[in-house]
């Protein structure tokens, strides 16, 4: 890229009670880009943010930040105060919500009037108002997790380190939480390190996933990629089995999109402008395969002509790699396998419903991929 | 520093043992001394062992002291100058009223320390090098006796008031000088048995520290409070000071009189 | 036993009758110890908190060093205050010695390890990633240290109370530095022992009461701080 | 029931911080059942389970075991001894994973040789042998959470609970744990309380199912009738939206499961016992409707006629209800619905691939469920 | 200033030449304030844990007279042990008055507050749900109380170096109830005050550090125990 990435790190390496937890020899992140990491308990994602966030001593390496190096003592609290970090544990104050939200704020000596609108939009935002006296000792957990994501909105970073944010909020909140996570950093363009548990968060959020083990990052890159071309037996065990695909807007109508495929048109329920691109997944275990074309006669509004391409059984199901311009997996039972005749090379119909679609963050998806390990 | 030096000079720093203070005589005499001379005392009431060790030091501007033998040493090593007779009271052997050595009416005090050798009562001794503890062991010498290390001799270390405690509650004897005892009298419940003997004489003196040795001595100051201490009128206070309290004088003035030959 | 009985009645007679010796020993044992317990804060909080903080070798030696000093006795102290505020001691020129000032410092010397050694335990005992909380929340260095004493304000205050009680109820450094001058540098405790050895117990035994009274008041009040602050 | 309930509460009352946090009338746990707290944020699952393990002062109320009152301070450490909890937070103590496993033995002055030998299973469970000698302090955030499992599963109570004990761990463990405590659950007969915000989980693990909301038991029920009939609109705002259904398997073979639902009969990835019933979900937006029967020409396995019976708008699908002998939902795109023509009263053909099933934990079902609030 | 060299120099002399007077006055403050420690520990800390569980009218009150304790005047305790102790005090009967057991139990008086005071705010400093979670385990009232001191082990350690500090330093009550007698009831303090008071400085400097080097000593064992117990 032209300019200097937004943070950049070389040689990673850190040690934790004797073993070295962390081992990375190159990671970047571009400015605004939402990059999520996945991976087993005991990975290092947390070790990761903590060590980018620079609040852990490195055994090796060096981390720029806008191409400055941010290792001098001095430089480290003007680059902390770019950046705001959500820890696995909320570790709040013994004060009350308010003053814990704006404990981010007093610190870089905010007006009062100023600290006050801010607290304020941040509570609203996690619908916290009615607590902001509350003392944080007082909370339940997901109102304890709340505060600590609020306090780190509040101060409206560059940079934002999310570690399992969400680990302990309801689902309604969840959502419109991610929804607005989402929305908060297109708006004002804050790039973001989220570790999580759960990839439907990675895929919603992230333009790039990075999956790490033992320490180390094994493949990351746009979802799609990690997802559809996992390089390692490894990296497919941990990300799991989804169909995640990209296409162009062609037309929004009645809560329904028009996406341009290869050369297949597929119909997926969300809103979006035309010409964007947007990502969606698909489970393998929810596309029918049909012999004959179902066409109008169905309420799966995705028809595809494909062929088959590999058949493996996986568990209780059979794998299926189809082809319709573009690659899809497919879960039969061994019973279907049978009674369809299918085999290698044969060509069938799949099928999906439009509602069977996950509609993925929209956005630019293509762009420069950095080399991450 | 003319300015810092004037500042101080202000200040007198005496030097003196807690009798003086635990009597009260000084809380009567000082505030006098000040009006008088316009001086600020500062009242160091410590064992005279310290007293002189702070003359020594030139700690101490002036020293009002009883134990003769450390201050003829002191005199001699000319750390003072101008040494005064000021007052005397006496020393009496207190002890237990049952006494259990015997020593009631004797009138020799080598004689009594003797009994109690004898009898190996317990006898409790200062031991803090104080005038009281100096004149006990004067005593002991002339009985040719040497007590230390003996199961019936006890050092306490402490003072005055603290040892006549402990000899009260261990049912021992013990010297003392008649100010302090009359002082705790009340509760003590220990009785003078042994007095007037001239060997007890317990004699005060004044002790202007040498500004040869110490510049920053305070002498006028010290030469002020040494004239107080022996001028007419004050003798007469310290004459009359406790009577009414206890009935009988605590002191009785000396100034001007010979050195008490009593050793 | 009637003794004690005599000392409380003493005790209520001298503060009714607000005797103004006493009145002004009282004044003047707040002045010089409430005086060395602050200082003794400024010092030993911040020291305390940075000593925790801090990663280097040797630590544990000045850990024990400062815990050492939390026993730090005081008639030691007294003796090498003394002995430094002499006039022909090193510090002579001041011209202290004897004075309130002296106690004061002698005071604050004894105050300062005390108060260090609970902060730095009290500080050392919370959660590990508190710190880096704070850090990450872009604090300065002294931004870190107040937030985390503000965090450590429980066990803080108990250093805060066991700093004071323990210089304002001393006696061997403020007698030998003070040297109990009637009106000048007595303060209750060294009067008491004073009074002790006059063989008036009813009057030692009344200043103890004296003393005591304040020691409460002063540690009920800063209770009830400690206690609002109760985080539950 | 005949013989009395292994825990009983009654006009349970619980006021923290001056304000009323929970106050439920009547709550009653059977030996072995497995129940599930669901509710948003602050409900009061926490508290709840807090108060039945008799951790919390009771404003009001009385909580028996097997028919016994456990309110006198006497009767308190012998009860304690019979349960085992999970705190939201891990809440382990400063001392080596080992110890922390072996804590509640300790207490219980288990001889060291036994001792060690169910820590060293409860390690095994989670995972964490080569953690034993682990400081607490120096875990990631979900080996600090498996500890507080093992903790617990050591203990092997009468009654455990489970608050989010799942939240900071890996999918794969997730997964593996969920399958574990279900297994271990059932052999053991352990009766378990669950406060979780993941339904799947609640599904999969609860015999029965508790909506709170505000401190109250809105309903309470076999999961399948919390599901399907949602007492209230909140109630079914909280739930989201599942099929879940119940069936009697006919047979077994070759990872299918053929059961009978009413007339008619299932095909479900899954192993199970001819005869015994069986609980799984499918999601509305995974049924396909068609105007004819594809039968044998799709790989999807499970076709049934059904009748509509309602239609709604709901966001940007409509929602259809209809009619197998056993009430469906299904979802479709507006443009579905036009092109099929459908309208109440139609007939249809709903067909759902047998791979789309969720297989939930299998057993009695249909128990007797008493009335919670 | 010379003084001090005087001291070490002496201080150096008494303890290579293992001077047997200073010895046992040495072994004398170790077993006398050793065993009021010892004995402010199995009180203090169980109180103090045990204060800080109960909930009850009063109890903030309770805590100031506690934290009141924390400064209790070694002279006062004094004062007060010694008129009971006396023969014809309320507990004259003991006859243990001016012996080291009157020692121990002033010293035990003065250090119990210190050590209760600073196990209640270490234990109240806990987080709230580690009380349940242990109660949870289906600990015992006993087992709960070990478990928090345990748990609370870091700032307890600061709480027994406090105590041990604040009483093998006192020196107030040990010359009240023991009398200083020398080969019988003097410790390091008393025998520094009584050489002070003779004037051999050197000597009282030289007891005076040996004082320290014990302490220390002493701090640096207990600050390796705290040390190695540290969490991180
Ligand atoms: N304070 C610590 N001291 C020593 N080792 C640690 C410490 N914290 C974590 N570790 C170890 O470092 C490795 C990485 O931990 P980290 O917390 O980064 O994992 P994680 O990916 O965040 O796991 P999780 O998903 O459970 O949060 C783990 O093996 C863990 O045991
Ligand atoms: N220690 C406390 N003191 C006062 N109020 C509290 C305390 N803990 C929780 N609350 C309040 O009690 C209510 C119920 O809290 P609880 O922790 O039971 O909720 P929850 O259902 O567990 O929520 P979550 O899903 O976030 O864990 C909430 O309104 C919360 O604010
Ligand atoms: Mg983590
Ligand atoms: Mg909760």
């Amino acid at each position: 890229m032209t300019t200097a990435p937004l943070l950049e790190a070389r040689n990673l390496s850190v040690v934790r009670g004797g073993a070295e937890v962390l081992s990375i020899p190159d990671f970047t992140v571009a400015g605004n880009e939402v990059l999520s990491l996945i991976g087993p308990n005991g990975a290092g994602k947390s070790t990761l943010l903590l060590a980018l966030a620079r609040l852990l001593p490195l055994s090796a390496g060096e981390i720029r930040c806008r191409g400055e190096s941010v290792m001098a003592n001095r430089h480290l609290v003007p680059y902390r105060r770019r950046l705001a970090m959500v820890f696995q544990e909320p570790l709040l104050f013994d004060a009350t919500v308010y003053d814990n939200v704006a404990s981010g704020l007093k610190i870089r000596g905010l007006g009062r009037d100023e600290l006050r609108r801010r607290v304020g939009e941040a509570l609203e935002l996690l619908q916290m108002t009615h607590l902001a006296e509350r003392s944080a000792r007082k909370l339940s957990g997901g109102e304890a997790q709340r505060t600590s994501l609020a306090r780190a909105f509040a101060i409206r970073p560059e940079l934002i380190f999310l570690d399992e944010p969400f680990s302990a909020l309801d689902p309604p909140t969840r959502r419109t939480l991610t929804d607005d996570l989402e929305r908060v950093l297109k708006a004002t363009g804050t790039a973001a390190i989220l570790a999580t548990h759960d990839q439907m968060d990675a895929l919603r959020l992230s333009d790039r996933m990075a999956v790490m083990h033992r320490g180390k990052i094994l493949q990351s890159g746009p979802p799609v990629e990690v997802f559809n071309r996992p390089g390692t037996e490894l990296v497919a065990s941990l990300v799991g089995m989804e169909n995640v695909l990209a296409g162009t807007v062609l037309d929004s109508r009645e809560g329904l999109l028009t996406l341009a495929l290869g050369e297949h048109r597929i119909a997926v329920p969300g809103r979006g402008a035309p010409g964007e691109t947007v990502r969606f997944c698909i489970r393998p275990e929810h596309i029918t395969l049909t012999s004959f074309d179902p066409a109008g006669g169905t309420s799966a509004r995705n028809v595809l002509p494909a062929t088959i391409t590999a058949i493996a059984p996986m568990g209780i199901y059979q794998k299926l790699q189809i082809d319709c311009g573009f690659p899809l997996i497919v879960f039969l039972t061994q019973q279907s396998l049978g009674e369809l005749h299918l085999a290698p090379q044969r060509t069938t119909f799949a099928s999906f419903k439009a509602t069977a679609v996950h509609l993925l963050r929209s956005g630019p998806d293509c762009h420069s991929t950095p080399k991450d390990d | 520093g003319s300015s810092a030096a004037r500042a101080e000079t202000r200040d007198l720093i005496l030097a003196t043992t807690t009798s003086t203070q635990d009597s009260g005589l000084l809380d009567e005499l000082i505030p006098l001394f000040e009006k008088s001379s316009g001086y600020f005392v500062k009242t160091i009431a410590v064992g005279s062992g310290q007293a002189m060790a702070m003359g020594t030091k030139g700690e101490a501007d002036v020293l009002l002291v009883h134990s003769p033998a450390a201050e003829e040493k002191f005199m001699a090593a000319d750390s003072g100058v101008h040494r005064q007779l000021v007052m005397h009271n006496d020393f009496v052997i207190v002890g237990p009223p049952n006494d259990p050595a015997g020593i009631r009416g004797e009138t020799s005090a080598t004689a009594a320390f003797k009994k109690i050798a004898g009898a190996g009562a317990l006898f409790l001794s200062r031991g803090d090098n104080s005038g009281t503890h100096a004149k006990e062991k004067g005593v002991w010498k002339a009985t040719g006796l040497t007590p230390d290390g003996q199961s019936w001799y006890q050092q306490t270390g402490l003072g005055m008031g603290q040892t006549l405690n402990v000899a009260a509650e261990k049912k021992g004897y013990t010297l003392a000088d008649r100010g302090t005892y009359l002082a705790l009298q009340k509760t003590l419940g220990l009785e003078i048995l042994v007095e007037g003997d001239p060997l007890l004489l317990n004699v005060y003196h004044v002790i202007e520290v040498n500004p040869g040795k110490w510049p920053k001595v305070n002498t006028p100051g010290a030469r002020a409070f040494a004239a107080f201490m022996v001028a007419a009128p004050t003798q007469e206070i310290i004459r009359s000071f406790g009577v009414a309290k206890f009935g009988s004088p605590l002191f009785f003035p000396d100034a001007g009189k010979p050195e008490p030959s009593g050793k | 036993m009637d003794l004690i009985a005599e000392g409380i009645a003493k005790a209520l007679a001298l503060l009714t009758s607000f005797d103004p010796e006493v009145l002004g020993i009282t004044l003047l044992s707040l002045k010089v110890s409430g005086t060395a317990t602050l200082l003794s804060l400024l010092v030993g909080i911040t020291s305390g908190t940075l000593l925790a903080l801090a990663e280097f070798p040797g630590k544990r030696l000045l850990m024990s060093l400062v815990n050492t000093g939390m026993g730090l006795p005081p008639v030691v102290v007294g003796l090498f205050v003394t002995i430094f505020l002499w006039r022909n001691g090193p510090l002579g020129f001041l011209g202290i010695l004897y004075t309130p000032t002296a106690m004061i410092l002698a005071q604050g010397i004894i105050a300062t390890p005390i108060v260090t050694g609970i902060t730095l335990a009290s500080v050392q005992n919370l959660p590990a990633n508190l710190k880096l909380q704070i850090l990450a929340l872009g604090a300065t260095r002294p931004q870190l240290v107040w937030i985390l004493i503000k965090e450590a304000r429980l066990p803080l205050l108990a250093g805060v109370m066991a700093g004071f009680g323990g210089v304002i109820s001393e006696v061997g450094a403020s007698i030998m530095v003070g040297g109990n001058i009637k009106g000048y540098s007595r303060v209750l405790t060294t009067a008491t022992v004073m009074e002790t050895s006059r063989g008036n117990f009813d009057v030692a035994i009344a200043l103890s009461l004296i003393l005591l009274l304040l020691c409460f008041v002063i540690n009920y009040l800063l209770t009830r701080i400690q206690q609002r602050e109760r985080p539950r």
